[in-house]
Order: C-alpha cells, then structure tokens, then sequence
C-alpha cells in the first residue's frame, strides 16, 4: 500500500499510510486508538475506498472495493466490531456471501461439515454448526468471526484485534491457528493492543500515529518497548501499573460490598465476597466462567438468589435503577450493544447516567445544558478522549476513545462501587496506563472496583486482592501479589476432581 | 421497535443446545405458542357452535379466507424479515386486479388476464424497490407513497367503479369455484405459494442473505452481498405476492376493484409479527406468520358463526390477540 | 361496470328529465356550485359525485366546483370550509354524517350561502335551505315487504332470515335496519343474524362466506347495497348454495340484469338512487337564480323532497334499467 | 427498518462537526429540506389559486384542520423516537370524544368533559404501555389490539351512534368557534402541545432518556435509566396527546364519535417518518414531524382548491411524497 489517505467528513483518518506485507509473515500493526488501524484494513478489505493512495497486490495495482472484490483478491478479514448476523446459524453466518449451493439452494450438510471442521481447527468443536450466532458468547462469535476468516482460503488474512474478546488460553489457541497458516505461505496482518502478543507471534511490525505511518518493518521479537510505545504514543510512557498500598491497608475501612451466596442456576452459585473501600478486587477466570453475570447479578440486571448488600443497605435484586442510585456503576463487557447510544454525541453518552445532577429544578427536570456540556468537556478532557470533540457522534471514534466515554460515564458522579468488565478492552498502551492510574486514583478516593478481565497480567497488576471463578464458583481467593500468572491459570483450568487439594483453598 | 426487556439482557439467552438443534426447537417452541392459540379457538368453536364449526365446509371456507392475504402475507414475510415494510401490498393487489380486468385486458382471454395481474403487481413491486434500494427512501415512506398513488391509479384506471369478470374468462372464477378433493383451486395456490416462500427462504441463499440484510445490513455487505439488489428483489417478490393474490380475489368476488385489499397492509403485518418476526427485521418464519393469518381469519369465522355484532367484535377481538400473545409467550417459558 | 360508458350517460340523463323543464333550463345568471361528498370508493357514491358532475355539465350557466372527496370528516370541514371562502354561490352537501358538519353547514347559510343538503341530514333545519334524499327507513320497509310478503306466500313459518349490512356506524344503516326490521314484524317475523360488510365487494365476499357457514338452511336474505352484493353473489357461487333468495339494495344496473335475467337467487332489489345528486345540482342552480321548480306552483324550490324506495323485481326491471347506476 | 445504504455505512453520515454543533446543525438542515418542500407547494398554490391560497382565511384554515392530528404526531414522535409505535391514536381519540360526550358526561358540564376525555386518554394509552413495558408485547401488537378493541368499546358506548355535543357545553365547540387574534382557540391549543412537547424533549432529563431507551434500550437500561417506567409514560403521553385531540374533534365537529380519527395512526406516523425520526427509535424531532405534517396538510388544502378527482388526488399525493422525500435528500446533500 502506497501513501493511502482517507478523509472523513472532519477528521483525516489516514494522511498517507505506506504498508508492506510478505507473504507468510505477521505482520504487526501498532498504533493508539484512533491512529487510523482499523480504516486502515477497512481500505484493504474493500470496505471503504481510499482518497488517494494504491495498493498493490503481487506488483500490480488493484481496486478492492467492494468487498467481494478484495475477497476475490484472496483478501479475507476479521473485523474489529464483530460484524455477525445474530438471526443466522453459525454455518449461514461463516459461508454467508460464498454459500455453496446448486441453483440457489444451499448445500446445507456439505456447508455444515466444513464448518465443524473449520471450529475444529481453530479448538472449538464444541460450537455447533446449527446453533444460533446471537445465543454465542461474546468469545464465541469472535471465534465464528474467524471462522469466517479461514472459510475464504485467502491470501492475506487481516485480523483487527482478534483477541479483545479472547482469555488467554484461547489466544493460544489463535496463534497455532496463525503459526499454521503462515506455514502455507499465507501473509497475516494482525493488530492488537497486548504488546506481548506482538511480541510471541509477530514478524515484522508498522506503527501508525494519527494516521501517518512513523516506522515500518520493524523486527517484532527485539525492538524494545520503550521504542514502540514511544512511536505510538511520541512521549515517553510507562508501561506500567500503578502502586498499590500496602497489605492489609484495607482491613479496618468500612465494607462497600458485601456478596452472600449470589447463585444464579446454571451460571454460578454460592458466590460469597465482600469489598471494602479503597480495595479493587479483580475476578479471573476463564471465558464463560460467569464473571460477566456475576457482575450483572450485583448490578441488578438479573434476579439471582442470594444476597447483595451495598453500603451497608440490601440492594433489592431486578433493577438497575436501584443499584444506581444506591451508588453502583458498570461498565458493560460488549460496549456497541450494552453502553453506547451510536447516533449520539459522545458529550450525551458521558452524560447519560448522571443526567439528574445537571436539572435546575430538579422537579421540573429541565436540564441545564451548560452544566452538562461543561461537565462533558471537563471529563472528555481528563480521559484524553480523541478527538477531542465531545460533540462529536460517537460512533465515528475509535473504538478504544469510546471505552474512555463509557468509563466516563461513572465519573460524572460520586459511586461507592464500580463494576468494570473488560474495561480495557481494545484500549492502546498508553490510555490503558491512564486508565490503569485512574481506577486506581478513584479507589483511594474511598470507593471500591470490581474488575473482570481477561488479561491475567491486568488482573494481577491492578487489583489488590484475586478472587479465581471457575464454572460458577469462586476456587480460590488471595492477595494479588500472591499469586503470578501461572498459578492462576492453573487454578482456573484444573478441574477440582484432578485437584482436590484446591478444596481447601476454597473461599467460604 | 425493540421490546423492552429489563430483567434479563437485550441478548436472548435461550437455553442452549441439546441434540434436537437449537433454532429447530426454538422454531418448533415459537409456534407451539401459536398453535397452542388456535387450538384453544378452535375449542371455542366447538364449545358455542359444535354444528357449524368443525365441519369439512367450514374449514374450507377458513382457508378458502385467508388464501387471499395469506398469499400476501408471504410476501410481507421476506420484505419485513429483510428489514423493510410494505404498506402498498392491499393498494398493488387493487391496482392489479383493475389493470386485469379492463374490458381491453380481458378481451385477451384468461391467460393473459393472470399474467397482466402478476406483471402489475411485480413491476409496482420492484418501483418501490428502486425508491427504497437505489432512491434511498425509507421503506414506510416509499411504499406508502406507492399505496397512496395505486389506489388512486386503481380507481382513475375503473372509473372508481367494480369490474366484473365476464363470461368468457370464467376460467379466473372457477378457481374458486372448481374443487379438487374438496378444496377449491385457490387453497392449491396458496398452499404451493406457502410451499416455495419456505423451501426460498430456508433452503436457498436467497432466503438466508434475506436474514443477513435485514439483520445486520452492514454485515451483509462486508460479506459482499449486493444490499441493494436484494432490497429491490424482496419488494418485487412482496409485489409478485399481490399479483398472485389479486388473481384469487378476482376468483372469488368475480371482480377486479379499486376497493379490493383494504386495509391488508395492516393485517398482513400484523400475521407476520405475531408470528414472531421483529419488525426491526433480521428474524421470522413464514409457518409463524401463517399461523397468525389462521388465527385471525378463524376469529372472524368464530364471531360471524356466533352472531356478535361488529362493536362486541371488536372488543373481542383485542383482548383475544393480547390473550394469544401473552399466551405464546407463557409457552416460550416452560417449553415442552 | 365501468365497461360500458355509454350506460353511466343514460343513467344520468333520463333522472334529470322530471325535474326540469324547457323553461328553467335556459340559461341564466352564471352560478357557482359547490360541492362535497365522502370519497368515491364505492359504486353509489361514485355515481353521486358523477351525476352531479354530468347534471352540472348541461348547464352553460353553472359553474362546477367539486373538492377533495374524503371520508374523514375534519377535512370534510375544511373543503366546505374553503368554498365558504372561495364564495360560491351555493353549495351541495353530501355529509360523511349530518350531525357533524352541521356546524360549518350553519356557518355557509350564515355567511349566505343556500345550502342543498343531499342524503344524510342535518339536524338543525337552520343548516340547510334545501334537502333531498332517500327514504332508509322506507327501503328497509320495502325490503322487508318483499321478503315477508314472498315467505309468507310460501307459506314459510320461523324463516332463516339474514341482513348484510352496509356500514354499521351510519345512521342510514341503522335507519335501513329499523325499517326493515318493523316491516317483517308485520308478517311476525325477525331478522336471524345480521352482519355489516362496509360497502365494498370484497367484504361482501368474506361476510357472506362466513354467514353462509353459520347457517345451514337460509329462506331470505336483505343485502343492503348491490355493489357489495357482487361479493355476497359470489360467494353464494361459491358455496353453490341456492335454497334461499336475495333482495338487494340501491338499485345497480348490474343487479337489475341479474334480477331480470332470474339466472340467481337475487331476486329483487330496493332502490336508493344515486340521481338525486343530479337532482341537487338542478335545485341548487335554481335556487341560486332564484326560481321555483316549474311543476310546481310555489314560486320557490320546496324545503325537503324525499324519494321514494321503490322494489324492482324481474317484472319490471325492464323499465327501471335505464335509472340503474353502473356498479 | 433500516434503511437501505450501501454505497456509505448505514449510518447517515451528514457532513460533520465544526463549531456550529453536530446536532444542532443536522436538525437545521434536516428541516430545510422539509421546508423548501412547503416552499415549493405553497409556490404551487400561488400559482395555481392566487385568490384563494394566501388568504388568512386559507391559512387558519390549513393550521385548523392541522391541530387534531397536530396533537397526536406530538405524542407519537415520544413514541417513536422512544423506540416504540402506537397504532391505537385514532381509536383513542375516538373512545375518548365518545366517553366525553355520553349523556352522563354532558351532564356535569364542560370541564368534566375536557377532563374525562384527557382520563380516557391517558389511561388507555397507560394500558398500551403496561402491555409493552411490562406484559413484554410487541408494541405494533399491542397497540394494534387497543386500536381495535378502542373502536370496538366507542362504537359500543355510543350504540353507533352520532353523539353531539349539547347546548349547554357549547363552551367545547367555542374552543373552533372563537377567535383571539384572527386564528381559533384550537390552534393555540396545538401551538401549545407542540411547544411543551418540544422543551420536554429538548429541554428535559425525560427527553434525553427517550432518545436513550429508543436508541440502545440496553444501554440505557445498564445506565440506570428504568427503561420499562419510561415506556410506559411514553405511551401514557401519547394517550393524553388522544385525550387533547379528542376535546379538539369534539369542538370542529361538535360530536363524539366510534368513526372519529379513522387512519390517523397512518397520517401521524407518515407525518414523524417524513419528519426524519427513525422508526426503528433513537433519532428524531417534534420540528420535523409538524413541518411533515403540515406538507400532508398542505398537500390536501391545494387539491381542494384546485378540485381535483379522487383518483388523481390519490395519484398526485403518491409523487409528491416521493419528490419531496427526495428534494429532502438532495438538500441534505448540499447544505447551505
Ligand atoms: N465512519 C467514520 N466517520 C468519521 N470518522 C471516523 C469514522 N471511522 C473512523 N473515524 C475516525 O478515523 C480515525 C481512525 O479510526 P480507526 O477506527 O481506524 O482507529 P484505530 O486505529 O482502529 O483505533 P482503535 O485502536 O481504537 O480501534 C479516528 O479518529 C476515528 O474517529
Ligand atoms: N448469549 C448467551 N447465550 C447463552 N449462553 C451464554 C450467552 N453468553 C454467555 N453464555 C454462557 O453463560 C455462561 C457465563 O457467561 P459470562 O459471559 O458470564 O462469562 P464470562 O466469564 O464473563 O466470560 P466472558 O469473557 O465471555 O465475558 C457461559 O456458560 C456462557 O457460555
Ligand atoms: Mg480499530
Ligand atoms: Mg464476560
């Protein structure tokens, strides 16, 4: 690709962007949120047409929109909003565009069995060809996302940041996919934010910041962090978690949540902990462990049995509303459907929560809209949101500046208690840093954090204390700095049957 | 459009799998609902008019009923589950009822009757599928343009007056009125139109993409559908449907008028949606919307055989479709 | 049917010969008609809005002034409204519902504006200068004679006798109703089930079909309007039922053929014509001009005039074809 | 319901940003384009009628017949942009102007009548909204049974009849026989609705969470909003516009009647449509609706004043939404 531009009605997203790809190499590519990676690939697989620029492909210069052109081209991609049809089977949504068929009608059985072969390969036979894409799991769909990728046999295959959705385990599973392919001859580019990913399965790495490219072909294995991140980001940044306070510095605070028993049937059961303020305590475990219902269940959004008690008070189950205003706040795992209102400015999603503080009079619910921008304007600014518009739509930012929104949004308003799933999920090195100190800043404001990812490292990193979840349960619970990555991963796989030495460790 | 759902998650978390196939059974669970409800009228039936209702005529009568919208119900089945609506459906199958019956078309014979009746209505189709797909309307705004401007067409094409069949072409009539194995023509008709709406869309690509651009527009299109042109071919098919239909009504009111299919619009999506197909599109099942044209049509039958007058119809009426949703939906929580 | 225009010109032609004569059809001061009726989406109504266009057509001195047929009565308020504006010399007035455009009615008579009222009635007489109509009530009567007298020649005891209605919420309908209803009280008889099928054919099919159903052995039916009647026709077909007759309503060429040709069970039909809107534009012009009608001997057009429902049965539908209106 | 889009994401993508304010700025030149339409139909009256189009007297006659409908597309903009639809406007209307003017009503004078109507409303339009917020109905069906079972309950209460508003409460009918500054009562009464809803939707928390709870009703829903209490006032709010329009029916017409405000629903959803609200919710605005309304509107007055036929009103009115759709379309495409 040769000095590609890309004008959206008021942001260059791309400003002459050159890229190289070998065939059977990853090939990395690096950037902030919003330096333009995703439009870029979005140019690539036909998606959009690029300003100005070519590409090309074995020497010659070739036109890749539409779609259907690139993927003639032997172009397939993975794109970074999971772009999956929920009313369609699994097998419909991978061969959907190229479905085998005889005078129209699918080959529903042939189309099935390449499927399950397909799944197979890529670790998950356990999906179901038949089954319906919008009962999947997060991590499932990305897997189907996939899927679809490889049914294309392509030439180059683009995966925009394939691992958000994905735990540890499964990246692993991802990268013999990978090692796989690119044994073949077939080129990779791969985009994510987890530089040790670059680090295991990358080649050759191209950093793009605010839509120029800074450096190209670098050796992904031996270029020092420090360099990359400084490409990135231009300035010098940690990488690096905040400290924590020290152990115990916790005992004697007032508890902000106490969990008793929460069981949801089928999802978890006898998940029993409390949180005191000031401590952020993070859940680990596997994808489809139930963390995510776990946290829905405190937050009010399902009815499970047991009991949730905030502050001291009884949260009644079933309402959001309730746990609101009793001082609770989440920031939901699927961003695009569970926080962000699209069409709206990024100004109105910051604002949506708190929407109450800025009515004079309150009774009347007339809102003062100076106060709210203003307000919006202060926090878009402190989360160093880009660009820096906050009236800007949200769905024209990218999608690491719309999880800043959506974190924005709880710190409009005082909360006793935040729930962050996946809070940084395709969030670049530098933001997460930033976000890294400000969860941390707002736990020594008083207020405690619930934190789900499924970054091991994260988890272990920021929290204060690690509560393990397998199938439902809570395995094991300790101080964070007791525990290193191995060892989580070994509780949170091991089956209690082939361990029941873990019984004791068992949380009560 | 969205039902709102606050207990649990936007996502339907049915519970999963199972060997039986899970969008097989949810199918099977969905229309358990529906036939749950048509049982139970049935019984009514059978309760207040046991001499009237179960007999072989009466069930004849039902279907010989709803073959006319019920063919249009299909249609309006692929435009909605594709993401669109088409309000012109009553107004195209007026308009090509009129066109087949001028005194010019007819001198033509029978043949070319129907295929004057098919043409109309599959090019008024595919109009509105430009203004939608390549003029960009919004789907409610373009087709009510088209039902608008085709009743008016309708009436200035018969002088605003009903035209009859003649003799000569009686072999349009007799559709209805000839029977093999005790069903008129016409129940044939519906019943092989219902037969390749389902075999397209559940057994060809056609019908799955029709859930993919009506689901997940953008999705489609990454995935190199052609949006546009399958925009335009659901519409021409939705118009397709009120030629075939227009045909029937012609059959069985010996007529062709401007004031035929009033208000199908209306029913037809309201068969569609309480058979289970969002109206924001991306889901649905042709069996679903038949059965929710059944139960309307058998409500009907079920108050003229037991006299109610059009006020206590009415009132019926409503609460019966609020019993029969509320009922489905108990259905859809304790599955068999 | 509208396949033969020829019919609609004889339909409208020979109506205007009882009211007017050579003398007040020469031409006069020029008058401005105004006109509104419900939407012509039904064959009666059609042949109103037509024959008071052709009825207007035959006069140099008239200026015809239609608006927007609609079926909704705010706008029915506001086209009258806008010819109240437009100043027309007088206006006719077929309303959606008498009672509800009553008041703009009053307001054109208080503005000056002489008022021809045409079929369904104000309430206040205030609202109107002039009125002609049908007689519901009385076609109701004439069809309940001609089912009750016809049975009672049979000999028929508890007759199975259905009505299929025009449109439920209209008083016509439910004058037609009463009429026909305290007619068959005469003979001690009653009406079995009774349905409305809103006017248009194909309801008149789906009605039918269903009363067809719930009724095994039928000895009358009144079906209200002949336009709908086709649909109630067919149907019958369709079912191939015939052990009953049918009488219908308003008086359509179509079925006064039917009737004449004793090919089906229609067997005689009540007339409600359509030529009074003819007969309106004629009274308006007059009254505008200032005269009287000639035939008369008061020098101005009479207050009310209501037509007659008369019964056409096979022996004379001969002579009433020529006034039948093409459905 | 999305509309086709496939040459851009599906996403409208009205040119951007500067300092003028995103939104702000799309409202305005959306409704330039509804704007230049009422310019180019009020040229063509000009033309075509110069004596009669300009007058005041037309004028306040346009806004008169505006008012009713005026009232209900107020409420079925909440609706709409709140994600949901309600068919059941006319029939509302109906049983409310029904209810108010039964002899026992009448008998207590006319503030019991204002206010019984406005109950009417209100508390039908509170059952549509506990059907879909909490009974889980789909909203086109739920209403749609309101709608019929509303008409049905009118025509019960009033035995089909007429019922008209009596001597002593002509303190109704004054409300369109009065006049303060030229234009009649019932026109400030719509100035008002349309000013008060347009600050509740602008100006207000209530506001701001509809276009959330019609956008993305999970977010808004995690967001702490209760997304089912907010559904529910939104058709209760719909109801209470029905409630308002009934007391407007009853003065124009001086009645109560089952048959008033047949196929309103169709009018004011046409009318929010054309407006530029998405029907599929989140977007929209009061603005856009009454200039959509006031098209139709104006649209009928020119046919009336020009005397055109039914057929080629019908005829006329189909193109003209299609062009003025697509004049829209074009003026959103070179803003000013
Ligand atoms: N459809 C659009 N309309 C307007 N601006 C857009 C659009 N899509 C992207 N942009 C802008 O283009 C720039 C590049 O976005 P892009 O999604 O390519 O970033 P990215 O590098 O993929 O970021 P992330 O790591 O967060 O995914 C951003 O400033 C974004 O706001
Ligand atoms: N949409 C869905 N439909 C059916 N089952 C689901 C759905 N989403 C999740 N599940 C199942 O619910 C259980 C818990 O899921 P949950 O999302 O809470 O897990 P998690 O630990 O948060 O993992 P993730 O990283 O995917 O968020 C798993 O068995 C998962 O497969
Ligand atoms: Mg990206
Ligand atoms: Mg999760």
């Amino acid at each position: 690709m040769r000095h590609i531009v890309k004008q959206f009605p008021g942001v260059r997203a791309l400003d002459g962007v050159d890229l190289e790809v070998r065939a059977g190499e990853v090939h990395c590519l690096l950037g902030q949120n919003g330096a333009g990676k995703s439009t870029l690939i979005k140019i690539l697989s036909g998606a959009h047409e690029p300003d100005e620029g070519e590409v090309l492909l074995g020497g010659a210069p070739v036109r890749l929109a539409p779609p259907t052109a690139a993927m003639g081209h032997g172009i397939a991609t993975i794109y970074q909003e999971l772009d999956l049809v929920d009313g369609l089977s699994v097998t419909e949504n991978i061969f959907l565009g190229h479905e085998p068929a005889t005078f129209g009608f699918s080959r529903r059985a042939e189309a099935d069995r390449a499927t399950a072969a397909l799944l197979k390969r890529l670790g998950h036979g356990e999906i179901r060809p038949r089954a319906e894409v919008g009962s999947l799991s997060p991590a499932h769909k990305q897997i189907v996302s996939m899927a679809r990728a490889l049914s294309h046999s392509a030439r180059l295959i683009i995966m925009d940041e394939p691992s958000a959705a994905l735990d540890h385990d499964e990246v692993g599973n991802l990268f013999r996919v990978i090692r796989d392919l690119t044994s073949q001859g077939v080129a990779v580019i791969y985009i994510s934010h987890r530089l040790e990913e670059i680090r295991e399965i990358g080649d050759r790495v191209t950093v793009l910041k605010d839509g120029r490219t800074v450096a190209v072909g670098l050796a992904a294995k031996d270029t020092p962090t420090s360099r990359i991140v400084a490409l990135m980001t231009g300035r010098d940044v940690e990488y690096a978690f905040p400290p924590r306070p020290a152990r115990g510095a916790h005992e004697g605070r007032p508890e902000v949540l106490r969990v008793e028993n929460l069981t949801l049937p089928g999802r978890f059961a006898d998940v029993s902990f409390t949180i005191r303020a000031g401590e952020i305590v993070g859940l680990a475990g596997l994808v489809g462990s139930g963390r995510s219902e776990i946290i829905e269940a405190i937050y009010g959004a399902r009815r499970p049995g047991g009991r949730v008690v905030l502050d001291g008070r009884t949260v009644r189950p079933g309402s959001t509303t309730r746990a609101v205003r009793m001082g609770m706040g989440l920031a939901p795992e699927e961003r695009k459907t569970q926080a962000l209102l699209l069409d709206h400015s990024v100004a109105h999603n910051i604002t949506l929560a708190s929407l109450s503080r800025y009515t004079r009079p309150r009774w009347l619910g007339r809102l003062d809209r100076r106060a709210e921008s203003a307000e919006a304007e202060r926090l878009s600014r402190a989360l160093d949101i880009r660009p820096p518009d906050p009236r800007r739509p949200i769905r024209t930012l990218s999608g690491g500046n719309q999880q800043k929104a959506v974190l924005g949004r709880w710190l409009a308003e005082d909360r006793k208690l935040l729930l962050l799933d996946e809070p940084t999920r395709g969030v670049d090195v530098g933001a997460r840093t930033e976000l890294y100190a400000l969860v941390r800043r707002l736990a020594d404001d008083g207020i405690g954090v619930l934190l789900v990812s499924s970054e091991v490292p994260e988890v272990l990193g920021l929290a204060d204390r690690v509560l393990v979840i397998r199938e439902g349960r809570i395995v094991h619970e300790a101080p964070a700095g007791d525990l290193d990555e191995h060892r989580v991963l070994d509780l949170v796989m091991v089956s209690t049957a082939e361990n029941p030495s873990l019984e004791g460790a068992r949380h009560d | 459009m969205t039902e709102v759902d606050q207990a649990a998650p936007a996502r339907p978390r049915v519970k999963a799998a199972g060997p039986g196939g899970w969008l097989g059974r949810l199918g099977e669970v969905r229309h358990l609902g529906l036939v749950a409800a048509l049982v139970l009228l049935a019984i009514v039936g059978l309760v207040t008019r046991p001499e009237n209702f179960a007999t072989a005529s009466n069930l004849v009568s039902i279907l010989a009923l709803a073959s006319t919208i019920g063919v249009i119900t299909v249609g309006m089945t692929f435009v909605i589950i594709g993401g669109g609506i088409d309000l012109s459906v009553g107004a195209l199958m007026a308009l090509a009822s009129v066109w087949a019956t001028t005194l010019a078309t007819q001198s033509y014979g029978p043949v070319v009757i129907i295929v004057c009746a098919v043409l109309v209505g599959t090019g008024a189709g595919l109009l509105n599928g430009i203004l939608i797909a390549y003029g960009r309307m919004v789907p409610f705004i373009a087709t009510l343009a088209m039902m608008v401007a085709g009743r008016g067409l309708a009436q200035r094409m018969s002088d605003q007056r009903t035209q009859l069949v003649q003799q000569d072409n009686s072999m349009i009539v007799s559709l209805s009125t000839t029977r093999v194995l005790g069903l008129p023509l016409l129940v044939y008709v519906f019943a092989l139109v219902v037969l390749l709406g389902w075999l397209l869309l559940n057994r060809t690509t056609f019908g799955r993409r029709t859930y993919a651009v009506g689901g997940n527009p953008e999705a489609a299109r990454l995935a190199g559908i052609d949006v546009r042109r399958h925009t335009l071919m659901l519409y021409a098919l939705s118009g397709l449907c009120c030629g075939i239909a227009a045909v029937l009504i012609m059959a069985r009111t010996t007529t062709g008028s401007s004031t035929h299919g009033d208000l199908y619009e209306l029913d037809a999506i309201a068969a569609v949606i309480i058979g289970g197909t969002l109206l924001s599109g991306g889901r649905g099942t042709i069996i679903g919307a038949i059965l929710g044209l059944l139960i309307f049509t058998v409500i009907t039958n079920l108050f003229i055989l037991n006299g109610l007058n059009t006020a206590d119809q009415l009132i019926a009426k409503g609460a019966i479709i609020v019993a029969a949703v509320l009922l489905q939906r108990r259905t859809l929580k304790t599955p068999t | 049917t509208s396949n033969e225009p020829a019919a609609t010109q004889q339909a409208s032609a020979p109506a205007a010969a009882p009211v007017a004569k050579e003398g007040n059809d020469a031409p006069g001061e020029k008058v401005v008609i105004g006109f509104s009726a419900p939407a012509a989406d039904h064959g009666w109504i059609a042949a109103i809005s037509k024959n008071a266009a052709d009825a207007a057509k035959q006069y140099t001195d008239v200026e015809f002034r239609p608006v927007e047929p609609t079926n909704d009565i705010n706008q029915q308020i506001s086209a009258v409204e806008s010819l109240i504006q437009a100043k027309v010399n007088v206006l006719v007035i077929l309303p959606n519902d008498g009672q509800q455009l009553n008041q703009v009615s009053r307001q054109a008579m208080d503005a000056g504006i002489p008022v021809v009222n045409v079929d369904r009635v104000f309430p206040d007489k205030l609202s109107y200068r002039a009125w002609i109509g049908g007689d519901n009530y009385g076609m109701g009567v004439a069809a309940g004679h001609q089912i009750g007298k016809t049975l009672k020649d049979k000999g028929v005891s508890n007759p199975v006798i259905l009505e299929i209605q025009g449109i439920a919420t209209l008083p016509l309908t439910q004058d037609r109703s009463r009429g026909f209803a305290d007619a068959l009280k005469t003979y001690g008889f009653t009406v079995t089930a009774q349905q409305d099928a809103k006017f248009t054919v194909e309801s008149g099919t789906q009605v039918a079909t269903n009363l067809l159903q719930a009724h095994k052995k039928i000895d009358a039916i009144w079906n209200h309007d002949d336009d709908q009647g086709i649909g109630v026709l067919a149907a019958i077909k369709e079912a191939g039922r015939d052990e009953f007759f049918m009488v219908g309503g308003a008086g359509s060429a179509n079925a006064m053929r039917d009737i004449q040709a004793d090919s089906g069970v229609l067997k005689a039909t009540v007339t409600y014509p359509p030529t009074m809107a003819a007969s309106a534009i004629k009274i308006a012009r007059l009254i505008a001009q200032g005269k009287g009608m000639s035939d008369l001997l008061e020098q101005q057009v009479p207050q009310s005039i209501t037509l007659a429902s008369e019964t056409i049965t096979k022996d004379n539908a001969a002579q009433y074809l020529p006034l039948g209106f093409e459905s």
